[in-house]
């Protein structure tokens, strides 16, 4: 379980705040616009097969740093979206490797995919208030 | 004069089009089941209303358009819209896949003529579009393949900030329908808004779910919109989660209508992860 | 706060910067060795304001953007803009190629977000960019390589109608500037336009050279825009060509700016096939 | 010289007519969209060299109509332009083939580009009337 990830058991709360929430900015896509650009690629039958049948010499084909091969290759899927990775792109990879959204969730939560998936919908409750 | 005879308003998420294909060979997920049986009256309604065009605004998933260049508002402009690849491969697995929806370029051009030099909206045009679960999700629950009527899609961008504001997504809804209304042929057509209603897919809140707030922007939309268009955009993320954001595509849709609409139907439901919502308004004939 | 100090409006064509090439291997085109001495005081007028930023509107000739998505705005967020490929390769021939001009990817971003977010411009963001004789042609005329500032270029669909309205255009400058003024740097902003002035390149018309119209335009600019904003696009484009209309460009700039400006420089001639103007102007500082 | 050109030597009119002008429009775009994909694939250098390599084959790659296939191979530039491929468009496969922009204007007038270069500037005047 990431270190600063809270408690997978405690109610989602009403912020926007890390771990909490990544918020997608214009610089979080500057960040990850390699990283994103490889994960896109997956859209591909056929880049899905070369990916498979070989990471590395794939990836070397996206001049992706050293750090986010290591990501990658340590299915950090927290650690990619810290990179600039973005869900939606991040997913394909998932995708890729058999994997679905709960893989990345359980990750960001500090929990397994079953667990997770048992676990929602995590019911919450509040309405914006009349002014 | 072409004119717009009802607005729909539908959520969509990957797993509601997986669902749908299990389903269809008789593998029902219990979660969604419930998501099935509320839509069929939205397909009785739509078959009924047969329109003759529908003007869907939506949004992608990084599924058609990439960072390379990601459009604030696209338009699709071609004979046919088929399905984007989103890592699995093309729907219903094992196939045969579902037809692409159709286009009309001249509806389309005429559109995008209306809104670029008469309304300023900014369009990126595309010649090309392959539409994701942002359409192809639903599609099948309220309509059979072939499609029943041609589409012109219009993407938003809820995939990085800035996105759209609430209030210019409203405006894109009224001179929607100024441009439909502005048409030569006799057209009768549909406007559909699509967005996820509360979710989110990351970070430690991943599954939020507020039914409380989806039944408020339900009960609010029909005449009480002014109301939810003014909630900062970052309220809708907070209380219902980042992806909640997606409803603001809802207004397009309503601001498309007039006010003497009657709500025909109103369903809601929380099946996993995302929030399924529908609604169906009717303008008087 | 930042600010914008100057604005500048300039022709491109394809042929002005292959003739600087040859120019600078000593073989001047007698036709263009005026515009390379006409533009030799932009070039110090520009030394001098020496900006922080540029900001610079222009179209895409179908050199990066292809018909598959064609936006109609939009903005280049990224570290560097190389050339495009035209048919050609890349300029000068027999290299080494020019390099590329700088992005500042945290300017772009802002501007991205008040243009959006506040002035409700839908643009498509580029994290890619190859710029094309639009920005390249007469870059080299007024500034030496390693380019003297970064860049946020802005592409404007020129190519197909609908093109953006004269109205629009002139509100895009007019929301540039507030955008400026509303960065936290104190960054000096100089605002660039550029289209080719009156020109037709297909069609019995090719060639067609109304130098009285260009000059219409330059001496109207700075004091009468509304006139100019006020005549409908296809009124330039019959009197000075289709491509006429990328003049409508030029209202980007002027409205970017302020009623106090000075006019610092002007000049015009005729080369060939496109009329080929400058017009600089300061702010008061 | 096509039938339908006006003679090259006459002054250029202030109108938008054909075969003065050939407006671009969204209808000439989707009219034209297979045939302007090919012209634009070639700002690829590989895929200059492919096409001048072996014309047909590289075509074939493109989903042409048998008319657009024969347009690109009689270099009938402004049967190109009236099949809805774009002026910007097309002057990719002019340069491809080492020509330039007056060939292509040179078909559309009735003349030769040496001719029609000589000639350009073609002068004409007129300013917007004061209301
Ligand atoms: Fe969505
Ligand atoms: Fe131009």
């Amino acid at each position: 379980m990431p270190a600063d990830a809270t408690p997978p058991l405690q109610s989602p709360g009403f912020d926007l705040d890390e771990p909490g929430t990544y918020l997608y900015s214009g610089r979080a896509s500057t960040r990850g616009f390699r990283l994103n650009r490889f994960a896109l690629s997956l859209t591909k039958p056929a880049n899905r097969e070369a990916f498979l049948a070989d990471e590395a010499a794939y990836m070397a084909g996206y001049d992706l740093s050293e750090d986010e091969t290591a990501l990658v290759r340590a299915r950090d899927w927290t650690g990619l979206l810290k990179a600039g990775g973005h869900l939606q792109a991040i997913l394909k990879l998932a995708a890729t490797l058999g994997l679905n959204l709960y893989h990345i969730g359980a990750h960001n939560t500090g929990t397994d995919a079953d667990s997770l998936y048992a676990m929602c919908p995590r019911g919450v409750s509040a309405t914006p208030e009349p002014e | 004069m072409a004119r717009i005879v009802g607005g729909l308003g539908i959520s969509h998420t990957p797993s509601m089009g997986l669902a749908f294909d299990a389903g269809m060979k008789g593998e029902w997920e219990p979660a969604w089941k419930p998501w099935f049986d509320g839509t069929r009256p939205v397909k009785e309604w739509l078959a009924d209303l047969a329109p003759d065009h529908i003007v869907c605004v939506y949004n992608d998933h990084l599924n058609h358009f990439t960072f390379e260049a990601y459009p604030t508002f696209a338009i699709g402009v071609a004979d046919a819209f088929p399905q984007a690849d989103e890592g699995w491969g093309p729907r219903p697995a094992g196939g045969p896949p579902f037809p692409p929806v159709p286009g009309d370029t001249d509806f389309a051009w005429a559109l995008t003529e209306h809104l670029i030099r008469t309304e300023s909206f900014d369009l990126t045009v595309c010649q090309e579009l392959a539409l994701d679960h942002g359409v192809y999700s639903w599609l099948p629950y309220i309509a059979d393949a072939p499609w029943p009527a041609p589409m012109t899609p219009i993407a938003v961008n809820m995939i990085r900030h800035p996105i759209p504001t609430a209030q210019r997504l409203r405006d894109l809804g009224a001179a929607i329908r100024r441009a439909v209304e502005n048409l030569e042929s006799d057209a009768r057509v549909l406007v559909i808004a699509t967005g996820g209603m509360s979710h989110q897919i990351s970070g430690t809140r991943f599954g939020i779910a507020n039914e409380d707030l989806d039944r408020y922007f339900l009960a609010n939309l029909k005449d009480n919109m002014p109301a939810l268009v003014d909630l900062p955009q970052t309220e809708w993320m907070r209380l219902g989660g980042t992806e909640a954001a997606e409803l603001g595509i809802w207004f397009a849709m309503r601001a498309a209508l007039s006010d003497r609409i009657d709500e025909i139907y109103r369903y809601q439901v929380f099946p996993k992860i995302t929030g399924c919502g529908v609604i169906a308004f009717q303008e008087p004939s």
